[in-house]
């Protein structure tokens, strides 16, 4: 059953690709939802499973090859454990999302999306499951060259724009994580994890100088792909210019899964270099805080949410700066609720965008009257963004600060809950602009979201209240396996 | 006297500072792209260079034929990327992407 | 039978305030009751020497109890509310606010017993703080649209009530106990002798004296007359002083010659000064029997101040007296203002013949309150005389100037508003009604007691109340000292023949005291407001709420502008700084390296 | 080891005139005899396999790529304009790499020749090492491939005239 679903995550996406593309033209076009559907709720369902079954194991590992025999000496092979299993679930939720949206925002290349999702899970499973560094880059790679040609395949000068933005800066992240696995290969020989693990820089020789560099190159690549300040400027600019459905994956999902879990693998298997951790504290607290100060005085809906991923992006930054398993933890729930409210917001903006017909902020406005539901959700995605009770986004916030303060850094924890005013601010400022006031005239007959964007929005928002409030369950269940 | 490897380290170095520094100040976008195929050759120059110092230079083989692979797509899209536009706007010129900022 | 003392009051207040509309009834409901509260505080006296009533269930205690003192004060209060309250009735006849106010009076009365019989600090605090509830609610009563004097009185009077509060809690912490019965010579040191100073602060301030007197001129211009012969006139003057007594005799340890004797005489120096200087020059006679009730105060506290035996059984007899003469006077000007239709000496004139029961009362108030021999006054100052020259002989000097402007400015009083010509609007002026008159000539037939046989009030009340062995009725025992006050008397004489012949006019008696060089500047100043302590104290206050008002938007500015401003500002340059160049974000990023190289190498 | 060292700097040489060269067609060309300097120092380093795809694969399928998107987009003349001002902008490029490679030698004598000895290689050839322990990498360059697949189909498509 577990290795079905394990080679699943790699075979399935493939699979999809492959059949998908031997199919007439006209009739994969018209059909794309059910394909790139069956492939997330496929990814979905053996996500559960999988999690599931090694929740019931104990919360170990499993390893698994595929086609290979991964007991020869030196052998990559590809390993679920809880976390994974549980950024993989992450994964799924955000995909289906992205299809939902996608039925109702994408006309053109319907065969292009449904493929390059496809090749993009397909990428971010990789980056999960692989253990060894190199594979890690590759399908990071694989993973940024499937979201260029998604930002881009709309080819409006907007799109290109953007994807070129964040082609070069990709580039850049590329050539520093090379550089950087280069001068790690000198000093060890191997990249593999289990090789690298435990690994200090005694000072000294060359190489252990190099080791030094490497990690400040290592770092710095995987906050460029998080969009941490001051490598954040591809990220609005991305997003903005994206088609929603393709700001729900990156926003959602993509730049956690090839930033954040870069910097926590990094930071697991590098614990030795505590200097790291002062880095990823600074890097967060800085992210915070600019992302929230240019948040609020931006004109675009999307771009207010993008710059709100930075600021966001930061919390994360500093629970991983903490280097403790309640850290840890917290990262991973404010992975969730990130997702969760990150996605409603883009599913609200596509509601927006196809009902009003625009999203700049200033052309909106008293749009609560007319789309009610898309309001209420965006109240409530609001709401867990800005860490009220009892949303998703209070629990993981708290988790957070927790996180912080146990750890000693109780001035950053003081910081992070001061820095939630202006998350507020910037919010508020979003959600009078576009849904309350007086109505415009040229807005006075829009009509609700329909279809499975308004399915989207409702169940996200249905998320979103329904695991805040089954948190204390969750977090009991931790502490009963001993992780709180 | 320098070390060969070190010597290696030293282009490689200076290979990567051309390709960033082309990504940086070009105005041409094809030229940007060439610019990180610069950078990446330096990369990859590392990687050889890393194997022979570990020992591993079958594995690092390994991974530059990967990287060629991932160079060469980056290279198709980058260039798909400019041509699109230069459909656009008749120019490669990377000023024109001012339509995203603030 | 201590509770009726409370029952009794408040009942009476309560059933006037229903029945104010019926002006018989409430005569005869006035009457009863004040002579009842009268009968039981003079069966409480006969009942014992020392009594006392503690109420104390669930460990919260009310403990009264009436020595010798309370119940000489007691007596006093008593006996004067009958008058009082015959006087007000009358007085509130038809009037809107009269009904209630006379609840106010009797709910005053109420605090007042509490006040002499409570035997707790702290129940004595409550009382007090009552007393200014009610004296606020009777000086807004006919102003509230015009608040400005009650809110003075409230100001000034709560300051004086704090202080007492910070008195209580200091001699508290200092004697280790609340019961005062259980207080005896407490040493004037170290918080001792702060809580001294708070204490007798808030109750001389109580009576009026200085720097706490300012609101009695301002309510001598707003208040219904009533209310300043109950309050500024009796009642208020005598909580002031039963407590400051009580200090001075047997709470602390308060000798003749000491540095705190020594401040309380001068300050009652300067409130003679200051009081009767004020007066001398007041065309108004409400305003001119305000000032002298300050002034009074002045007597008093340099008698008890001096801490000898003389000086505070002249001080307590001054303030018997006192209660009978200023009472009455400011009854009489109650019935000038009634009758004539106002206070003010330019209109008045003549009405000796017209109101002929009352010039007399008043010449007899005048001649008392400035000391003529054979006069009561003159009784009660010689003793005082006889205080401060035992002291120092300037407080001797200061009290032989105050007699002479006492004089000089009631001769000044009579003769302006009872002789000479009539003044126009007067023709058919006619002598009050019984129930303004009765109380009045009352107290002028008590003054002129008080004068023919001092004995018994001095001696036998206020020496047994007080334990003093020595009769002091016999005095006055110096010849030289009467021969001087004599001669001031008559100086004060001379002088008002001086000033009228000079000006013209009896009114105008004192005007060349006014405008002599000195006095000219120090009374213009005085008219500024420059030497009323509430201005300063306004002041102050009026500082303090600007730069309450400078800070507090200080930090509504950085609220609403400045942190908002900044954001704003920060967040444009940031974005501006963001202006969509490729070039621009990978510096940054390239930048961003090396920070982290920083961060990471320096950490 | 002189060889690799010769060949070597031939390779930053044409790096620089990629980068610094005003024509984009020129400087497509000075990356490719890089690539090409790349392989023949990958082969004198013993990494015969890396060598001959980094020839036929960078030097030539790059080449390629870039030479047609020139083509697509304009004709080599149009690159002399002034428009991308590359000789005013590649001003300080001489300095930086003078000052990159001066800092380097001054870090190499620092710490005594550098290290970076060459260690015995182990026995396994490439194939082996990638075909039989590097699967994920196969499978990640299946992704790339098609990605880049679907990247040549989206991207380089005639524009619709619809659109």
């Amino acid at each position: 059953m577990l290795s079905v679903c394990a080679h699943g995550f790699i075979l399935a996406p493939i699979a999809v690709v492959l059949i998908y593309n031997l199919l007439g033209r006209d009739f994969a076009r018209r059909h794309f939802v059910w394909f790139a559907g069956a492939g997330t709720v496929w990814q979905l369902g053996s996500a559960f499973a999988a999690f599931a079954l090694l929740w019931r194991t104990g919360g170990g590992s499993y390893r698994f090859s595929i086609f290979w025999d991964m007991r020869a000496p030196g052998a990559a092979y590809f390993e679920l454990s809880t976390l994974k299993v549980f950024l993989l679930l992450m994964i799924g939720l955000v995909s289906l999302v992205s299809v939902l949206v996608a039925r109702q925002t994408i006309d053109a290349n319907r065969s292009s999306y449904a493929n390059l999702l496809m090749i993009l899970m397909l990428g971010m499973n990789g980056m999960l499951l692989v253990t060894d560094l190199f594979s890690l880059y590759v399908f990071m790679e694989v993973t940024g060259i499937c979201c260029f040609v998604m930002i881009a395949m709309f080819r409006s000068r907007a799109d290109l724009e953007g994807a070129f933005k964040y082609l070069v800066m990709s580039e850049m992240a590329s050539i520093f994580l090379l550089t950087g696995f280069a001068f790690l290969f000198m000093r060890t020989g191997s990249l593999r994890y289990e090789d690298l693990q435990g690994l200090t820089a005694t000072g000294g020789l060359l190489e252990d100088r190099l080791v030094g560099v490497a990690m400040v190159l290592l770092l710095s690549g995987f906050s460029i792909k998080t969009g941490a300040v001051p490598f954040h400027s591809w990220l609005p600019d991305a997003h903005q210019s994206a088609d929603t459905s393709v700001s729900v994956l990156l926003s959602g999902i993509v730049i956690k899964i090839a930033g954040v879990y870069g910097l926590m693998t990094v930071c697991r298997l590098f614990e030795g270099f505590s200097s790291m951790r002062t880095v990823l504290a600074v890097l967060g607290a800085v992210s915070i805080l600019a992302g929230a100060l240019l948040a609020a005085r931006q004109g675009h809906f999307k771009r207010v949410v993008a710059y709100s991923s930075v600021s966001q992006m930061g919390y994360i930054l500093l629970a991983l700066s903490t280097g403790t398993t309640l850290g840890l933890i917290g990262a991973l729930a404010h992975i969730l609720s990130h997702a969760v409210f990150k996605t409603t917001l883009f599913a609200n903006a596509a509601a927006l965008h196809e009902q009003a017909g625009t999203l700049e902020l200033d052309e909106m406005g008293g749009l609560e009257e007319r789309m009610p539901k898309t309001a209420l959700s965006s109240v409530i995605a609001f709401l867990s963004l800005a860490g009220i009770p009892p949303t998703l986004g209070f629990w993981s916030k708290l988790l957070i600060l927790l996180a912080l303060w146990q750890s000693g850094k109780q001035g950053l924890a003081a910081f992070a809950l001061l820095a939630s005013i202006f998350t507020s601010a910037y919010m508020l400022r979003l959600q009078k602009k576009a849904f309350f006031g007086h109505i415009r005239d040229s807005l006075t007959d829009v009509r609700e979201a329909t279809g499975t964007v308004l399915a989207a929005e409702l169940l996200l928002t249905a998320l979103t209240v329904l695991i805040g409030c089954a948190y204390p369950f969750i977090l009991s269940a931790l502490g009963a396996q001993g992780l709180l | 006297m320098l070390s060969v490897g070190y010597m290696l380290l030293t282009v490689g170095v200076l290979m990567v500072l051309a390709g960033c520094w082309c990504m940086i100040r070009t105005l041409h976008m094809l030229k940007i792209t060439i610019g990180i195929e610069v950078a990446m050759k330096g990369v990859t120059l590392f990687l050889v260079l890393a194997g022979r110092v570990s020992g591993q230079l079958a594995l690092s083989q390994t991974f530059i034929l990967t990287i060629i692979v991932i160079e060469v797509v980056v290279a198709v899209v980058g260039t798909g990327m400019a041509v699109g536009l230069f459909r656009k706007y008749g120019s490669m010129s990377v000023r024109n992407l001012s339509r995203l900022k603030g | 039978m201590m509770l009726w003392l409370f029952i009794l009051p408040l009942g009476a207040g309560c059933l006037l305030w229903l029945f104010r509309r019926n002006y018989a009834l409430s005569l005869v409901l006035a009457l009863g009751f004040s002579a009842a509260h009268f009968a039981v505080a003079y069966l409480l006296c006969q009942a014992g020497a020392d009594i006392s009533y503690s109420f104390a269930p669930y460990g919260f205690g009310l403990w009264f109890r009436a020595d010798a003192i309370a119940q000489l004060y007691l007596l006093l209060s008593a006996g004067m509310f009958i008058l009082l309250a015959l006087y007000t009735t009358g007085f509130c006849r038809d009037k809107s606010w009269g009904g209630a106010y006379q609840f106010c009076l009797w709910v005053s009365l109420a605090m007042l017993d509490g006040a002499l019989l409570s035997d707790h600090l702290a129940l004595t605090l409550f009382f007090w703080e009552g007393l200014l509830c009610t004296l606020f609610g009777m000086l807004l009563l006919r102003n509230t649209e015009k608040p400005q004097t009650a809110i003075k009185a409230l100001t000034v009077a709560g300051t004086a009530d704090l202080l007492l509060m910070l008195g209580i809690a200091l001699t508290i912490h200092a004697a280790g106990t609340a019961r005062l019965s259980e207080m005896h010579h407490l040493p004037i040191s170290g918080w001792g002798a702060v809580g001294c100073a708070c204490l007798l602060a808030g109750s001389l301030g109580k009576a009026g004296c200085v720097p706490f007197h300012s609101w009695i001129p301002d309510a001598a211009a707003d208040a219904p007359t009533p209310f300043l012969a109950a309050f500024p006139g009796s009642l208020e003057k005598i909580a002031g002083i039963s407590l400051a007594s009580r200090i001075v005799t047997g709470l602390y340890d308060f000798h003749h010659g000491s540095a705190a004797s020594i401040c309380v005489m001068t300050v009652g120096a300067v409130t003679l000064l200051y009081g009767v200087s004020m007066a001398l020059i007041q065309k108004d006679m409400k305003r001119l029997l305000s000032w002298h009730a300050i002034s009074q105060v002045g007597y008093i506290v340099l008698g008890l101040g001096s801490g000898v035996a003389v000086g505070v059984a002249g001080g307590v007899y001054h303030l018997l007296n006192n209660v009978l003469y200023k009472s009455g006077l400011f009854m009489a000007a109650g019935i000038l203002e009634r009758q004539a239709g106002t206070t003010d000496l330019h209109n008045l004139g003549g009405l000796g013949r017209k109101l002929p029961l009352t010039t007399v009362s008043t010449i007899i108030f005048a001649l008392s309150i400035a000391g003529f021999p054979g006069t009561n006054g003159f009784t009660s100052k010689e003793l005082i005389f006889d205080a401060a020259l035992e002291i120092h002989p300037a407080f001797y000097i200061a009290a032989l100037v105050g007699a002479f402007m006492t004089a000089a400015s009631f001769l000044k009083l009579t003769r302006s508003a009872f002789f000479g010509k009539f003044a126009a609007p007067q023709k058919d002026v006619r002598e009050a009604g019984p129930a303004a008159l009765l109380p009045t000539v009352l107290l002028a037939a008590g003054c002129l007691v008080c004068a023919f046989f001092p004995v018994l009030p001095l001696d036998k009340w206020i020496g047994g109340a007080y334990g003093f062995e020595e009769s002091f009725a016999a005095m006055p025992k110096s010849p030289v000292l009467v021969g001087l006050s004599c001669g001031v008397l008559a100086l004060a004489v001379l002088d008002h023949v001086y000033g009228s012949r000079k000006e013209g006019s009896a009114l105008k008696a004192a005007d060349h005291l006014h405008y002599a060089p000195g006095m000219k500047q120090y009374y213009a100043c005085a008219e500024r407001g420059a030497l009323d302590p509430y201005r300063w104290l306004m002041g102050g206050v009026d500082a303090f709420s600007r730069g309450c008002a400078w800070v507090e938007s200080g930090v509504s500015w950085l609220c609403d502008t400045g942190i908002p401003g900044a954001v704003r500002n920060i967040g444009d340059t940031l974005s501006r700084f963001n202006t969509g160049s490729l070039s621009r974000y990978l510096a940054l990023a390239v930048c961003g390296l090396v920070a982290v190289g920083f961060i990471f190498y320096l950490a | 080891m002189t060889l690799v060292l010769i060949f070597a700097g031939l390779e930053l040489t044409f790096g620089i005139y990629a980068v610094a060269s005003k024509s984009i067609l020129r400087s497509a060309i000075g990356l490719a005899l890089a690539s090409a300097m790349l392989s023949t120092v990958f082969y004198a380093l013993g990494a015969q396999l890396a060598s001959v795809f980094e020839l036929s694969v960078c030097s030539g399928l790059v080449t390629v790529i870039f030479i047609s998107g020139v083509s697509l987009s304009h004709s080599p003349k149009l690159d002399l304009q002034g428009e991308y001002r590359d000789r005013e902008r590649n001003r300080y490029l001489p300095a930086l790499l003078i000052g990159g490679g001066a800092v380097m030698l001054a870090l190499g004598f620092l710490l005594g020749g550098g290290g970076l000895e060459f260690a015995a290689d182990s026995a396994q050839s490439a194939q082996e090492v990638l075909w039989g322990s590097r699967q994920a990498e196969v499978w990640g360059q299946i992704a790339a491939i098609l990605c880049g697949g679907v990247a040549v189909t989206v991207l380089f498509r005639e524009e619709r005239r619809d659109r």
